[in-house]
């Protein structure tokens, strides 16, 4: 066994327990911490990813001496170690560049507790992602929860609060309902590890055995982690949560939090249940309906908003839409393309939120609409930003929404008459609703006001020097949503292989 | 090449092009001066010299060219397979000698009349564009050239019509404008079609329509043709697409409406004898619905026309529906797709040019002595202008259609090419019309020059100058003035119209070398 | 459907009837407290299922006293376990609840979820 | 030639353009200098390129293997990337006395002549992929353009030009998706991409695909019902008015209309089927829509855009007809409406410009003040309506001769409707004509006296396209030639 082959166990403890050593140290201890944590972890899994790749296979890790069938695993391969880089650099820059509201907008004393939660949320993801036990998945599913909830009510006003309580509210019937899913399928299999699993539920299916409960399982674990990762209709939360809690919160709960669980969603497709298996129970059709109908409905709310921030929160609902359209179409293809959008859409909305607060910074600190016009002019960077994630976002080529798009539609195309016709257009309507509120935005902030209102409400200009951490994380947002829109092919093709490792 | 053939084209054109160019020259020269300012009289007269010389020129010139052999000259090529191209014959002989004569005859009188409407370099400039148009439309050797010409003979008489500037000269000149528009377009909607199923776009006697080609087709390429019917027929007003006439002719100033009655209408009746028997040719048309369909409108339009003309009391309104009933007596005998009826519809092609030009001169004549246009302030004009007033009895009777005057001649053949045509019922029907109608144009011409010359009363005219131009004569107040004002216009306006009136009974009389080039160009035809 | 196996199941019964009770508690009422009573209940029915699973009738718990016997003689520890562990989260999750709970009602003196989003609404932020 | 020379014209304009307002100017007449310059050289490379096509094609970049950004010359490309090339210098040259007096001149230049690059690499893009992809970004660098005057209806009207831009593209975007998977491969091929085999008993999905993709890109081309940015997108400084939405923007809908159907469904997919007649209804539609709209409209500009509008709808018509003929038609009235729009734009941009008067009824007695725009604007109007001897003809006749040999009843609607449209073109254009040569009896010259004929830099461009409109129309010989020779590689 080569010594990077346990970076992933690493990287899960390493995270897990700089969390507790974050509450005994200060806040910009802690905050040193964190930044480290976070590098330290991507680049182990940059690493793995690397090893991954040379190696051509996914290898499972034993915690422990007990082997499968009692021990508990971690398994390892393309996919899981691109995700976990991924969410690395998309959590070190939403940091990064949300750190001077942080600044603002948490009591001095408890920014150490802040960066708890950051660490538990990093470590929570990472044993999502590369887990291969259910029940520690569930486990660390509610770890998840409790800090995010954490990240949204840091910031202390009524909002956050209630947006924090409807989010455990909601987090929690999802997480009961996975639970239970759980136990049936431990009830019916004997196993909690997924390989295991996968193997009992084939034969299950082979003999048509438990063909009810094994749906009711399949769809309880769908409906649970659908309502957690916020599809529409279950996404009565997201609004508030992302548009009050401060700056990173919002970036990191937007990009990956949700993303976490779908990721999760994706292994108990093809790890624990087969993938052939859920497409033939029609849940897909279930979860394609429901992404259908929220790429419309997100959007639909998008327009109607006139905060910034709750807009761009509303079209992570049409965007987690589409993620389920694609699982919904029920093909590799639309996998694929889902899993693109995840990291298209974590790219572009925790860019989106970073820019949106550079427009407000240069505004008065007003996320209201009317008050960012020309906000461009005076913030040029977060301006130019903030047209490129709006671009991606209507699927511009050249940027990584486009390729999203493109999947998308490819897989769509290839997949049965009665869900190609409305996966295209709901993708083309889709994109014209986003364009209507997007575009609008940008448009706005490059239509110049006269100087002297701008005096007069005391706006003040900001620099690249001003804002140097912000203005840094803005334009590797920048480059990693056009690297991500440019050279798709090979990470389309990391996609694929760790995919097919899967199943 | 016989390239000389366009000098009578190119020569006014190219005036006419001076006049108005030299207008705008001296425009700018003069900065903010008054642009409408009354030109002195030894500019006018040599205005007047100017124009007479290339009116002359060119009507020899265009007589030289239709007299002097089968001439044909190609241009340019146009669009692939459709050159511009000219080529003489007889029925461009025919028009270009009426309109020649006519034409000059009427720049004679306009010279005087033009004086009290002003902007007579304006006027002559384009007066001369369109002659020169007409020469090209006259001598145009195939559909295309032809189409190209009618619409430039629209946009360039236009100005003609809106001569004045009032409001409603501008509105009647864009209504005309409009329907002309829409005529061609419906024209050209059918050249796209024969296009496809002719042989060649040149005039053929006879047609060119290749019925292989056509067979299957026949039905879009009736409606194609019936478009085209329809359309040219605007020009030459008939029914559904008249109203233009009597709109434009009551603004414009009576050369122009002269002309534009007497001659650019019959550009429309030129078109259609080219679409129909040079191009379709008659054959295909015998005993379809187009033909039908085309008869009952002109007779329609006969009867319309006399009826409209019948009730209106204005003087050049009333010669408008005039024209709209006789054009279309020229149309059914077209109509019926027979020679003699064909060999009447050119006679009254001529007849109606120089009958239609002298009563609009009459027309024009009591406007510009007394201001008058409607038909009852007429009564006892007679007696003050004796020799204008036969010149307009004289005229009214070929109209009529009085033997011996000319009228009669046209009108005898245009009904026994109906009856003898073979049209079933329309052969019938067609002279009666026209008997009907020829009645009621008798009804609305005579009661003028009987109350003109028996008023039944005293009645006296004043000079237009005295009470203002278009107002009522107060009769009451003048009664007593002793002997009534002599009102005979100057002679510059009285012999033109003595010319045609003259003409208009001449021909009559001596109507065999023009029944004989008629009946041979109907002959070569069909 | 057959109802037969609905009596001899009856344990699996209740603790899903218990599911049903505590997830629409969490899910309908208004009051926060009785969501998480509900919260609880729902948990406390898995928990109960995975028990039920994880015993078998004669078995002991895989504890050795008295020497090791067959297999046979043990249940399976880790339902036991694992139950343990659910309820573990279950508190702290509910410690978390409780305690966003009296920050919402020291601000607005009220646990009606709904109401204190109108007065959010109010308060225009 | 090398084929690096085909991304070198694109690329030049695009990064010379973001120059524009980084380069320190001294004065305006450094940057018009600059400015035209850039042009000019970019134009005469374009031009070069086109008279000796190399045979290649460049590949600019690849997103994935066979989605690549990549370039290549062929006979559409060429009528297209000549019209744009011949017509840019001289709007840059009218722009520059036009924009004298406007604010943010630089940054207009500066998307000006970018737009002039992305608009060849429409022209010249190889693939249906690289097509949509400059489509899209041809979207975004004309909207500042629009935006211009920054007043609230420009800013309005950039938005409406914005979602309906965008819309359409979407939509497109599926067409473009079907292409990629059923198609041969995604490149422009004659007569179409598709692998039937492949389409197997897709087909009327597919016919539903492509009326689709007609209507998205036909929203660049202003077909009804997406007509409506058009006229609100005139707020916008009359170059770009002139040049974007009468030739580049709207010519680049239809171009990609015709590509998606010459090129990549193929004719002889669609002919005969349902889906030629949705889209030719819809352009015929349009085609007399558009005509009335004008015809209502009493602000100048608005006006002649809803007659763009229409006229579009001549190239959609011609494209719909589906035969080598149709494409022919198409072609030729591409470049006629090129000439004779942008010369009545760009008189109707003079007298704003100059006078400041924007309607119709202000326009009384001009024709005597402003001769040579007036007399420009008669000839533009005469050709619009479809007078022989003039460019209008041409493209008319070669419209309808394909319409009249596809032997399809509907087409034959459509004659009727160019000719019902012919009229009322009349009636919108020469109304103004009349108002401006024929002014009232009482019509007082004073109250114009301020109005006099703009400066060369105006009057030459007029010169050059009433010289244009006359001499396509009298011999439009090579041109049909040529444009026949294009259509001849359709199988």
């Amino acid at each position: 066994m080569e010594f990077v082959q346990n970076f992933p166990f690493f990287s899960i403890l390493l995270s897990l327990f700089s969390g507790p050593l974050c509450s005994v140290i200060g806040g910009k201890a802690a905050r040193r911490v964190n930044l480290a944590v976070i590098t330290v972890v991507g680049a182990m899994s940059a690493a793995v990813l690397s090893f991954t790749i040379c190696s051509g296979e996914a290898y499972v890790y034993l915690m422990g001496h007990f082997p499968a069938p009692w021990g508990n695993e971690i398994r390892v391969g393309v996919l899981e170690a691109l995700m976990a880089l991924f969410f690395c650099v998309v959590m070190f820059l939403s940091m990064v560049g949300g750190s001077l509201e942080r600044a603002l907008e948490i009591e001095a004393e408890k920014e150490n507790l802040y960066y708890v939660m950051v660490n538990l949320l990093l470590s929570s993801l990472l044993a999502l992602i590369y887990t291969n036990d259910l029940f520690t998945a569930y486990v660390f599913v509610e770890i998840n929860t409790i800090s995010a909830c954490g990240l949204i009510m840091i910031r202390q006003n009524g909002r956050t609060i209630e947006a924090a309580t409807r989010y455990m509210i909601m987090s929690l019937l999802g997480s009961g309902l996975l639970l239970l899913g759980i136990c049936f399928l431990y009830d019916l299999t004997g196993h909690l590890l997924m390989s295991n699993i996968k193997e009992q539920v084939q034969i299950l299916h082979g003999t048509g055995d438990y063909h009810i409960p094994l749906l009711v399982t399949v769809s309880l674990m769908s409906v649970g982690i659908a309502i957690k990762s916020a599809l529409y209709p279950f996404h009565a939360w997201l609004p508030d949560a992302y548009g009050y809690s401060t700056l990173s919160s919002a970036a990191i709960l937007s990009s990956l939090v949700s993303k976490g669980y779908i990721f999760l969603l994706v292994k108990i497709f093809y790890r624990v249940i087969g993938f052939d298996i859920v497409r033939d129970s029609k849940i897909v059709n279930i979860l394609f309906a429901f992404g259908v109908v929220g790429m419309i409905m997100g959007s639909v709310s998008a327009i109607k908003e006139g905060n910034i921030r709750r807009m761009i929160a509303y079209s992570s609902v049409a965007q987690i839409g589409y993620i389920y359209m694609g699982f919904g179409i029920g093909t590799t293809a639309g996998v694929i393309a889902s899993l693109y959008h995840i990291l298209s859409h974590a790219a572009t909305k925790s860019l989106l939120f970073v820019a949106a607060s550079g427009i407000t910074d240069a505004s008065g600190d007003s996320t209201s609409f009317f008050d960012l016009t020309g906000a461009g002019y005076r913030n040029k960077l977060a301006g130019v930003a903030f047209t490129v994630g709006s671009l991606s976002m209507v699927g511009f080529p050249m940027f990584s929404g486009f390729i999203s798009k493109l999947l998308f539609a490819q897989a769509a195309v290839d997949s049965a008459y009665y869900k190609m016709l409305p996966a295209l257009i709901a993708l083309a309507l889709s994109t014209i609703l986003n364009a209507v509120y997007f575009m609008k935005t940008v448009i706005r902030i490059y239509t110049p006001v006269d100087r002297e209102e701008v005096q007069r409400r005391g706006f003040r200009k900001v620099t690249f020097v001003d804002q140097k951490a912000k203005s840094a994380a803005l334009v590797c947002f920048i480059v990693l949503n056009m690297a991500l829109g440019l050279c798709s092919e090979p990470v389309v093709r990391l996609l694929r292989e760790g995919l097919s490792l899967f199943a | 090449m016989d390239a000389w053939i366009l000098l009578p084209v190119i020569l006014p054109v190219l005036a006419g092009v001076i006049l108005l160019l030299s207008l705008a020259f001296e425009k700018r020269k003069n900065g903010r001066e008054q642009p409408d300012r009354e030109p002195d009289e030894a500019r006018l007269r040599s205005l007047h010299r100017y124009v007479i010389a290339v009116l002359a020129v060119s009507g020899v010139l265009a007589l030289a060219v239709s007299f002097s052999g089968e001439h044909s000259v190609t241009l340019f090529e146009l669009l692939k397979g459709i050159p511009v191209y000219f080529h003489v014959d007889d029925i461009s002989r025919l028009f270009a000698a009426a309109i020649s004569v006519v034409w000059l005859a009427v720049a004679f009188y306009s010279f005087v009349y033009m004086k009290h409407e002003g902007k007579e370099q304006r006027f002559y400039g384009f007066y001369l564009i369109v002659y020169g148009v007409l020469m090209a439309l006259s001598f145009s050797g195939n559909l295309v050239t032809m189409y190209l010409f009618y619409e430039v003979t629209t946009l360039t008489s236009m100005p003609l019509v809106l001569h004045n500037g009032s409001r409603e000269a501008i509105m009647a000149a864009l209504k005309y404008l409009f329907y002309s528009m829409c005529g061609a377009y419906l024209g050209l909607f059918g050249i796209f079609f024969l296009y496809k199923y002719c042989d060649t776009l040149t005039f053929t006697a006879g047609g060119t329509l290749n019925l292989e080609l056509a067979q299957g087709n026949v039905t879009i390429l009736l409606i194609a043709v019936f478009g085209m019917l329809v359309g040219f027929g605007a020009k030459a007003g008939m029914l559904p697409l008249h109203a233009w006439l009597p709109a434009a002719h009551p603004v414009a100033p009576s050369p122009a409406s002269a002309v534009l009655s007497g001659v650019i209408a019959k550009a429309g009746v030129l078109a259609i004898i080219r679409v129909v028997f040079y191009v379709v040719g008659p054959d295909f048309l015998r005993g379809t619905w187009v033909q039908t369909a085309w008869m009952t409108l002109t007779l329609l339009t006969v009867f319309m026309g006399s009826m409209m003309a019948f009730r209106e009391p204005v003087f050049k309104k009333r010669l408008a529906y005039s024209t709209v009933s006789q054009v279309s007596y020229i149309l059914f005998g077209l109509s019926v797709l027979s020679p003699v009826g064909m060999t009447g519809a050119l006679l009254h092609v001529v007849f109606h040019m120089v009958i239609k030009c002298a009563l609009f001169l009459t027309a024009g004549i009591f406007i510009f002595q007394c201001g008058e246009t409607r038909v009852e302030q007429f009564r006892g004009i007679g007696k003050q202008m004796p020799k204008t007033f036969w010149c307009y009895t004289f005229a009214s009777l070929a109209l009529i259609g009085i033997p011996p005057a000319s009228g009669f001649i046209s009108k005898w053949y245009l009904a026994q090419g109906a009856l003898e045509a073979g049209v079933g019922v329309f052969g019938i029907v067609g002279p009666a019309v026209l008997l009907v109608s020829a009645l009621l144009t008798a009804g609305y011409l005579l009661p003028i020059t009987t109350s003109g010359f028996f008023p039944g009363g005293i009645v006296k005219h004043g000079k237009a100058e005295e009470h203002g131009t278009g107002a009522a004569v107060d009769r009451n107040e003048q009664k007593d003035d002793g002997k009534a004002a002599n009102l005979e216009p100057p002679l510059a306006m009285l012999l033109p119209l003595a010319v045609l009136a003259a003409l208009a009974i001449l021909l009559g009389l001596f109507p065999n070398p023009l029944i004989g080039f008629a009946g041979k160009i109907a002959a070569s035809v069909m | 459907m057959n109802f037969a196996n609905l009596a001899n199941n009856y344990e699996e019964a209740v603790a899903m009837l218990l599911f049903v009770i505590g997830f629409s508690n969490l899910l309908l009422q208004k009051n926060l407290i009785r969501k998480i009573i509900g919260l609880n209940i729902m948990d406390t029915a898995v928990y109960l299922f995975l028990a039920l699973k994880g015993y078998i009738a004669g078995r002991k718990a895989p504890i050795v006293v008295d020497g090791v016997q067959s297999v046979k003689a043990y249940v399976n520890p880790i339902p036991s376990g694992l139950v343990l562990t659910g309820i573990v989260v279950s508190v702290s999750v509910s410690a978390l609840m409780l305690a966003l709970t009296i920050r919402l009602y020291r601000r607005y003196h009220t646990l009606d979820l709904d109401e204190i989003t109108t007065r959010l609404k109010k308060e225009g932020l | 030639m090398n084929e690096a020379i085909l991304a070198v014209v694109i690329l030049l304009p695009i990064l010379g353009g973001v120059l524009v307002p980084l380069l320190p100017f001294k004065n305006r007449t450094q940057m018009m200098v600059y400015t035209e310059g850039l042009v000019l050289l970019n134009s005469a490379l374009a031009l070069a390129m086109l008279f000796h096509r190399p045979e290649g094609s460049f590949v600019l970049f690849r997103f994935t293997s066979d989605l690549t950004l990549s370039f290549h010359v062929d006979g559409m490309g060429t009528v297209f990337a000549a019209i744009v090339s011949l017509l840019w210098p001289l709007c840059v040259l009218y722009a520059f006395e036009y924009m004298e007096h406007e604010k943010h001149e630089k940054i207009f230049f500066m998307f000006y002549v970018i737009t002039f690059g992305v608009t060849l690499g429409i022209a010249l893009a190889e693939d249906v992929v690289t097509m949509y992809c400059f489509y899209e970004m041809l979207t975004l660098v004309t909207l500042p353009l629009i935006m211009h005057t920054l007043t609230r209806e420009a800013v309005l009207a950039s938005r409406t030009y914005l979602y309906y831009s965008l819309g359409g593209a979407a939509f497109a975007f599926i067409g473009v998706i079907f292409i990629l998977i059923y198609g041969k491969t995604p490149n422009f091929t004659p007569g179409g991409v598709l692998d039937l085999a492949a389409v197997g008993d897709r087909v009327n999905i597919l016919l539903l695909i492509y009326v689709l993709c007609f209507m998205g890109f036909s929203v660049k081309a202003a077909m009804w019902p997406f007509s409506s940015w058009l006229p609100q997108a005139g707020v916008a400084p009359t170059p770009v008015t002139a040049l974007l939405h009468a030739v580049a923007v709207v010519k680049a809908g239809a171009f990609a209309v015709m590509r998606v159907t010459y090129f990549s469904f193929g004719p002889d997919f669609v002919r005969g089927t349902w889906a030629q007649h949705v889209v030719m209804a819809l352009a015929i539609f349009t085609i007399v829509y558009g005509c009335s709209r004008a015809v209502k409209e009493t602000h100048i500009k608005r006006r002649l855009a809803w007659s763009t509008v229409s006229n579009l709808s001549y190239i959609l018509f011609g494209a719909a007809i589906m035969t080598p003929l149709g494409l022919v038609g198409a072609l030729s009235h591409m470049v006629a409406h090129a000439v004779m729009k942008i010369c009545s734009f760009l008189c109707a941009g003079a007298v704003i410009c100059k006078t400041g008067r924007e309607y119709v009824h202000q326009l009384d007695g001009f024709g005597r003040k402003m001769p040579k725009v007036f007399a420009a604007f008669t000839v533009a109007g005469l050709a619009l309506m479809g007078v022989p001897g003039l460019c209008g003809f041409v493209s008319k006749w070669q419209l309808v001769r394909a319409a009249v040999e596809s032997r399809d009843p509907l087409a034959y609607i459509g004659v009727a409707a160019l000719m019902i449209s012919a009229l009322l073109t009349a009636i919108y254009m020469l109304t103004i004509v009349v108002r401006a040569f024929f002014p009232r009896k009482d019509f007082d010259y004073d109250t114009i006296r301020d109005v006099k004929d703009p400066g060369w830099k105006m009057l030459l461009p007029f010169a050059i396209f009433v010289i244009a409109i006359v001499a396509i129309g009298l011999h439009s010989r090579p041109l049909i030639q040529g444009l026949e020779s294009i259509a001849a590689q359709l199988p």
